[in-house]
């Protein structure tokens, strides 16, 4: 005893107090967008009573759809602390391949389900790309996905035919036209793909160790854990995703559209922060990150539904999605918290 | 005793450079090897290498015999060798279980699938192999910095199960950031492990290393220079072969020089709370004292020296610098009434990655070398940097070397420059300024800490050893829980045994 | 990181670099390949476009390809994607290399840019024909009338008032209709609107129930359309969408709940799958506006300024700042114009030279750009 | 954490200015590349390179130019302003508005509110701690709703009295004011960073901020300095925009935020903050504008603009991104 010198260590800023405390906590900040949510579904149902209706529900639930696959694919990349920017090029290219394979009427493709294969397949294409790019070339993801934004772009203005082709294919329509209890086969579709992913990021080793990678990528690499393939995997997910949110918009509108996906990155980015998926990465869900999109799509249906017009309505979202992420943020601040 | 490992030559450059030449070392169940050396004179090099980080250059290494090719960390953990790292290689937001088991397979993740709940009981038994009780469900993050440790040893333990023959475990300096108990619950491992595993220890704590174990092998510039038992060792021996040259004895003090009382305190701190720590603190320190603080882990002493320097949330009470009340909201105030904090971690809180030297050193007070204190006069700053460099025994190429490329030890003095070179600093904090640093390079620093604090800077010192703590203050105060327990001015000649400063600690 | 890996990593890039640069160099290669890259040669006609994946601007360029056909002359296309500055730049960039006898037609692709589009082609002496967008201050003949030769465009407010119109008689004098508007900045999206409140208040039995900005897109008309039928339910009579792709959009909402048909949508432009719509009955109406003939007549008459065939000074304002005709499509004439899609019939310079007013639909009033 | 191996001692002595030398050689490519791209298509299409074709150029280029400056410095601390084209934008709408009460002023206030804008939203990110990311898009959603709801959603003329704008639009020596704007910008930023304080704190906060917090660098004064800077560039930029279209209109800066960022990283900045700088934003800017036109030049056909501009940006950032000062690319 006398030889072991007494020492004073230094511990991180903050000592957590571990335990049951910390867990209830953790719990209950996952729960803050839920609140968010059920609070804005009440505010609209006072100031409109026809909000909480089963149709309108169905339309947030159709609308939110594609959004929740979105923010899911979106959802593994920032878990990594990167960001995919691409998906809006993605969709342009996967909606004009799906709507030129399939049965169309510009030109005499035919091939039904491999024609949705393979539109998926060219999202799966860009999140390889853009993942390899990022991890082997060593590019950093924003700049990459923003550069695979305008090649998907190109991609599809190079495939467009003189006119809009519109899908003939009853697999493809189908997949809008059929409705289970009201709600079309795209919703179900969401939820399953929901599901899937969030079993994948909880109970396989790539999941979790994408989700690692975002809390101590250096600790990973130094442990000989093969880091790049996780990140490259995590890009093919969001790829995919994005993939398939093109062939399920395309079989909505019936048709091919190069803006089809306009305007929905953002959202989906926001959407991710709102649900608590953190930018810096290695926190959150796809679950939350769902929620966030679901958020979003009340907050977009409720304000047509009290009429505020398309500029208020920028203004309004805008100012939501910032207080939301200040307020869930506030019982984090740090004199020395570190936010980029 | 079975001969488990053996190096054979091996050697390792980066680039131009020699960081490990011709190592031949043997390594046989059951004992403990004590490995010292300074800083760069790579031994953490070897230990790399042993471990799977890094791969030889030349030479080769044989496991029972076999010669075999360490691809990765994981791979040695395959081959049943572990490491505990200096700094925790754990993944802050993955369970305790799958920490554990980060670098090895387990039938709970056969086929990429987790089955929860298997994991969690194989985690639970390895936690309990060592008598520890965390929850393997827990959140690592959520731990606190001393469960961590625990779980960072269960996780290179378990690398027993792993391998039929003998395990070798590496430690690399990990009492360093461990209190005492901590420290004797390692101690008590090491000597369970002794029967089974080779263990190769390193530390700078000279006393450590002879207490536990059973042969020290000294390394400098990449060699081995002395390859001992232990019985035939002690500290003075060792300090000479490590670091060559005699100890600088510390200049006998002329006592009451300075009686603290007959001028306005330099610091004056009344009822001084964080929001961790309640109990509030009160001290007073005079003109060029250098005050020690001891104390253990959650005594405070650190949360007290953050918040005397605006870097802890909703602080109270008051602080007086010169007679006169300041309030240190932030960092930023805290340096514009002239108090300097050297950091503990340096490597987050003290110098800036990928920037030169000068850099570094004209980040806070450059300005004051510049025309009216508001224009850059990149000159000057260049050349009281360099002069700090040389008075601070800087190793480096030249001042405009990136302060990456330095070794511990001189990136420490390059931080500590960076507050020196002020005109106007009052009072500096130095929170563990020893740490990871060789026995050379502290002395380096202390003489120059004296030398500053003679010309009347006034210095408050959390110290990482008691012998430190004796070795450089005037005055110590022992924290306990936030309070102080214990004073004792050495000036006065009432100088405490250690037994007393360990007893008020704990 | 374990040097090895590292060094491995510097390896992979560097390979990485070839292939990247292989892959960057096959594709541009390829496309120019399929256009020479040489200065603008003497008399080459430029179109400016807002976008290429766009059914509307495909026929716009076939009808300025027929006349550089007719005219052996180089057709030379830029897109602006929707953004003034871009257009500008790219159009700099084929003026710098010179370009004599050149003409230019282009849609300057906002109000904001017409100034800046008409003087940087006046410099370059290029004479321009602009279409679509004019704010309302300005004039061909009061700004560089020199080159900025005519401005032609179709009357958004009388196909805002005929689908009003052809919505009203659907409903038989009573109903509630929704509207759904195009990019607020573009005179045809509030000029539609307009024609819709003229027709309306000529038929006081509709009234319009809500009005949603669809930037001209077919997804987001969709989703507002979808919003509007679980909004008003049965109350929603029909779909008033200011062009062919959200009308689209609407009709894709409607199909979800199996109203396509039942609720009347209208819309304009005419592009080919209106009026498979109009044919099949999914939508009322749409008002045909050949992009084919714009494409041909603009480019023209700025040829014709380029090789003095005509003499800008000598025009008339109606000459100089006029709409092109358009007609109402519905069911009974559908196949007429059906088969005009499927066989544009080839202008060329000489036929259009004879009158290149023929088609026009008198000059624009003042006011429609305000 | 940095990936490089931990020298020791003699690792110093052992290579003698080896890394700057290395660095200032990376530090040239993107300059080198700039060089390239004008050469290649002067050879493709000659004329390119006309006084008259420059000078269209550099008036094309100057806004974009401004912009990625601006957007440079909030890079450098590591943060992202996406709002500085919706301010661009917003600063032709507020001319329109402003004019009847400010008059000849309404330029010089214009730029002060972006500024004061830019200020608030630093300080929002900053001390709140949101991210700068859904910061800065929240208040672009923000900026487009006012800037749509302000101007009515309709292009308006400009006062055509104003003397700034007819300053920006005109020429000196036959060269565009707004280049000269551009230059102007340069030299006085170039001044405050290099001879102030806060150029040196913004790259020691990019470098490591905690390290720059705990050695007294006043993080939240700096952000709002940087936000505020990059607004009143991207207002300067709107300025020179609306100069050229004597219009406003609430869509007028578009799509050049993405084009910005693409600049920014062109010309050698780190997105991951403390390696870059002014000049580099200056290579940047030209590097896209350049870029934004080559395709015309060397006469790729429409349909092929998007990829070949794509594929073009991607080639140019992996050319010259200096990854030796970032450890993990995130």
């Amino acid at each position: 005893m006398k030889l072991i010198s007494a020492t004073v260590a230094v511990r991180s800023a903050r000592e957590p107090d571990g335990g049951v405390a910390q867990h209830l906590r953790r719990w209950l900040q996952s729960l803050g967008p839920l609140a968010v949510l059920i609070v804005l579904l009440l505010v609209f149902e006072i100031a409109r009573h026809n909000f909480l209706t089963g149709g309108n529900l169905a339309a947030i639930a159709e609308s939110a759809a594609v959004p929740v696959i979105l923010t899911t694919g979106l959802s593994f990349v920032i878990l990594l602390g990167a960001i995919d920017l691409s998906m809006e090029g993605v969709m342009a290219a996967s909606s004009m391949t799906l709507s030129l394979l399939c049965a169309n009427d510009v030109n005499g493709n035919h091939w039904g389900v491999w024609g949705i294969a393979a539109a998926i397949g060219v999202g799966l294409a860009f999140g390889l790309v853009n993942g390899v790019l990022n991890t082997i070339l060593r590019m950093p993801s924003l700049i990459v996905t923003l550069g695979t934004w305008f090649i998907g772009l190109g991609i599809a203005s190079i495939l467009f035919p003189a006119q809009v082709p519109t899908v003939r294919d009853p697999w493809v329509l189908g997949i809008a036209a059929y409705h289970i209890a009201g709600l079309s086969l795209i919703v179900f579709v969401a939820l399953l793909l929901l599901l899937l992913f969030h079993l994948l990021l909880h109970y396989t080793h790539l999941g979790r160790m994408i989700f690692a990678v975002g809390g101590a990528e250096a600790t990973l690499v130094m442990t000989g854990l093969p880091v790049p393939l996780f990140k490259i995997a995590a890009f093919v997910i969001s790829g995919l995703l994005a993939g398939i949110a093109g062939v399920l918009l395309s079989a909505r509108l019936g048709d091919g559209n190069a803006n089809i996906g306009d305007g929905l990155l953002f959202p989906a980015v926001s959407a991710c922060v709102l649900g608590g998926t953190l930018l810096s990465g290695g926190r959150g869900g796809v679950l939350q990150s769902a929620i966030g999109a679901v958020v979003l799509e009340v907050l977009n249906n409720g304000l047509i539904q009290i009429g505020a017009g398309p500029y208020v309505r920028n203004i309004i979202s805008g100012a939501v999605i910032l207080l939301v992420v200040a307020a869930s943020g506030l019982h984090l601040r740090r004199k020395l918290r570190v936010v980029k | 005793m079975t001969q488990l490992l053996e190096t054979r030559g091996v050697g390792k450059t980066f680039g131009r450079v020699t960081a490990l030449e011709q190592m031949d070392l043997v390594l046989s169940q059951g004992e403990v090897l004590g490995l010292v050396g300074q800083n760069g004179s790579g031994k953490s090099t070897l230990l790399k290498i042993i471990g799977g980080l890094v791969q030889p250059s030349s030479g080769e290494m044989l496991l029972h015999g076999k010669p075999v090719r360490l691809r990765s960390q994981s791979d040695a953990t395959m081959h049943g060798i572990g490491m505990v790292h200096q700094e925790q290689s754990l993944v802050p937001n993955l369970t305790v279980a799958e920490n554990i088991f980060l670098d090895k397979p387990n039938a709970a993740k056969a086929h990429g699938l987790y089955r929860w709940n298997r994991l969690f009981d194989a985690a639970a038994a390895q936690l309990r192999k060592i008598e520890i009780d965390i929850d393997p469900r827990a959140t690592v993050e959520d731990l606190r910095f001393a469960q961590r440790q625990q779980v960072e040893l269960a996780k290179v333990l378990a690398v027993e199960d792993l391998v039929s023959h003998p395990p070798i475990i590496l430690f690399d300096e990990p009492t360093s950031v461990l209190t005492p108990d901590e420290i004797r619950l390692l101690f008590r491992q090491i000597e369970r492990l002794r029967q089974t595993a080779a263990i190769v220890f390193v530390s700078h704590r000279l006393d450590e290393i002879l207490h536990i174990s059973d042969r020290a092998v000294v390394m400098t510039d990449g060699c081995k220079v002395a390859d001992e038992p232990v019985t035939a060792l002690d500290r003075e021996s060792l300090y000479r072969l490590m670091v060559g040259r005699q100890r600088t004895i510390r200049a006998p003090r002329a006592v009451e020089t300075r009686p603290a009382e007959s001028l306005t305190p330099r610091l004056d701190v009344t009822g001084l709370s964080t929001g961790r720590q309640v109990r509030p603190a009160t001290l007073a320190v005079a003109p060029g004292e250098i005050l020690g603080l001891l104390g253990v882990q959650s005594s405070g002493a650190e949360e007290f020296c953050r918040a005397l320097f605006g870097a802890e949330d909703d602080v109270h009470g008051t602080i007086r610098l010169n007679g006169k009340q300041i309030s240190v909201t932030s960092p930023a105030a805290a340096v514009q009434a002239g108090i300097g904090y050297l950091p503990a971690n340096r490597h987050v809180e003290g110098m800036l990655k990928g920037r030169t030297l000068v850099e570094n050193m004209a980040l806070t007070f450059g300005l004051d070398y510049g025309h009216r204190g508001m224009i850059v006069n990149r000159r000057a700053e260049r050349r009281v940097a360099s002069e700090w460099i040389t008075r601070l025994r800087v190793k480096t190429r030249s001042a405009d070397a990136r302060i990456d490329d330095l070794s511990g030890g001189n990136q420490q003095k390059v931080v500590l420059g960076k507050w020196l070179l002020s005109r106007r600093l009052q009072l500096l904090l130095l929170d563990h300024p020893t740490r990871g640093l060789d026995p050379g390079a502290r002395d380096d620093l202390f003489a120059v800490i004296r030398s500053e604090a003679a010309k009347g800077l006034s210095v408050i010192f959390i110290a990482d050893t008691i012998g430190e703590v004796l070795d450089l203050s005037d005055r110590v105060i022992v924290m306990r829980d936030g309070a102080m327990s214990a004073e004792y001015n050495l000036n006065r000649g009432d100088a405490p045994s250690e037994e007393d400063l360990v007893r008020a600690m704990v | 990181m374990s040097d090895q890996s590292h060094r491995l990593l510097q390896t992979v890039r560097r390979r990485g670099l070839s292939l990247a640069a292989v892959l960057g160099l096959a594709l541009p290669l390829g496309q120019i390949g399929m256009m020479p890259a040489k200065a603008a040669p003497k008399g080459s006609l430029i179109i400016g476009i807002d976008e290429t994946a766009s059914e509307y601007w495909a026929e716009y360029t076939q009808g300025a390809q027929d006349i550089a056909n007719s005219l052996n002359a180089k057709l030379i296309v830029v897109t602006s994607n929707y953004q003034g500055s871009q257009l500008l730049a790219q159009l700099g960039a084929i003026f710098a290399t010179g370009c004599d006898q050149c003409a230019l037609a282009t849609d300057p692709s906002s109000n904001a840019f017409v100034k800046a589009v008409v003087h940087r082609s006046a410099m370059a002496e290029v004479p321009i024909v602009t279409i679509w967008n004019r704010p309302e201050t300005i004039h061909p003949w009061d700004t560089d009338p020199k080159y900025w030769v005519a401005h032609t465009s179709f009357d958004g407010v009388m196909s805002g008032y005929y689908q009003a119109q052809a919505l009203c008689k659907a409903l038989g004098g009573h109903g509630q209709i929704a509207a759904i508007e195009g990019v607020p900045s573009t005179p045809p999206a509030y000029q539609r609107i307009a024609g819709l409140k003229k027709a309306l208040a000529e038929c006081p039995g509709v009234t319009l129930l809500d009005t949603e900005v669809g930037d001209w897109q077919e997804t987001k008309a969709q989703d507002i359309a979808r919003t509007w039928i679980a909004r008003y339910g049965s109350k929603l009579n029909g779909i008033f969408a200011s062009n062919d792709a959200m009308a689209r959009g609407a009709v894709a909402a409607l199909r979800e709940k199996n109203l396509n048909g039942k609720i009347p949508v209208t819309g304009s432009d005419g592009s080919k799958v209106a009026l498979d719509m109009v044919k099949s009955g999914d939508m009322l109406v749409t008002v045909w506006n050949d992009p084919v003939l714009q494409g041909a007549v603009s480019i023209a008459i700025a040829h014709a300024a380029a090789v003095g065939d005509i003499d800008p000074a000598k025009l008339s304002h109606a000459q100089r700042d006029f709409y092109l005709k358009q007609e109402v499509v519905d069911k009974s004439n559908v196949d007429h114009f059906l088969e005009l899609k499927a066989h544009a019939p080839v202008y060329t310079y000489a036929e259009l030279k004879a009158d290149f007013w023929k088609d026009s639909a008198g000059q624009i009033p003042v006011g429609a750009n305000k | 954490m940095s990936q490089s191996q931990p020298a020791d001692d003699r690792t110093i002595q052992a290579k003698p200015g080896f890394a700057e030398r290395r660095a200032a050689l990376r530090r040239s490519v993107p300059l080198a590349v700039l060089i390239l791209l004008v050469g290649l298509s002067a050879i493709i299409a000659p004329g390119t390179l006309s006084p008259a074709a420059l000078n269209g150029f550099i008036s094309d280029a100057a806004p974009l130019m401004i912009l990625v400056i601006g957007s440079t410095i909030p890079i450098l601390t590591g943060s992202i302003d996406l709002s500085v084209a919706g301010i661009a934008s917003i600063t032709g709408v507020m001319l329109v508005v402003l004019a009847p009460i400010f008059g000849p002023w309404t330029c010089i206030v214009v730029i002060l509110l972006a500024i004061l804008f830019g200020a608030f939203q630093g300080w929002l990110h900053a001390w709140l701690q949101i991210p700068s990311f859904i910061t800065t898009l929240g208040t672009l959603s923000m900026l487009s709703g006012l800037s749509l709801l302000l101007s009515n959603a309709t292009a308006q003329p400009l006062p055509d009295s104003d003397p700034i704008i007819n300053l920006l639009g005109d020429t000196s020596f036959d060269i565009p004011n707004t280049g000269f704007a551009a230059l102007a910008l340069v030299a006085v930023l170039a001044v405050v960073m290099r001879y102030t304080r806060i150029g040196r704190d913004l790259f020691a906060l990019g470098a490591g901020e905690r390290a720059a917090l705990m050695s007294g660098v006043r993080t939240v004064r700096l952000r709002s300095f940087a936000f505020a800077a990059s607004a009143g560039c991207a207002a300067l930029a709107g300025l020179a925009l609306v100069s050229v279209t004597q219009f406003s209109s609430p869509t007028l800066a578009g799509n050049l935020l993405l084009l910005s960022i693409v600049g920014v990283v062109l010309g050698g900045t780190a997105i991951s903050g403390g390696v870059g700088g002014l000049w580099a934003g200056v290579i940047g800017g030209l590097i896209t504008a350049w870029l934004r036109v080559a395709t015309v030049l060397i006469g790729v056909k429409p349909t092929g603009q998007y990829i070949v501009f794509g594929i073009m940006a991607l080639i140019a950032v992996f050319l010259t991104t200096d990854r030796t000062k970032i450890g993990i690319i995130k």
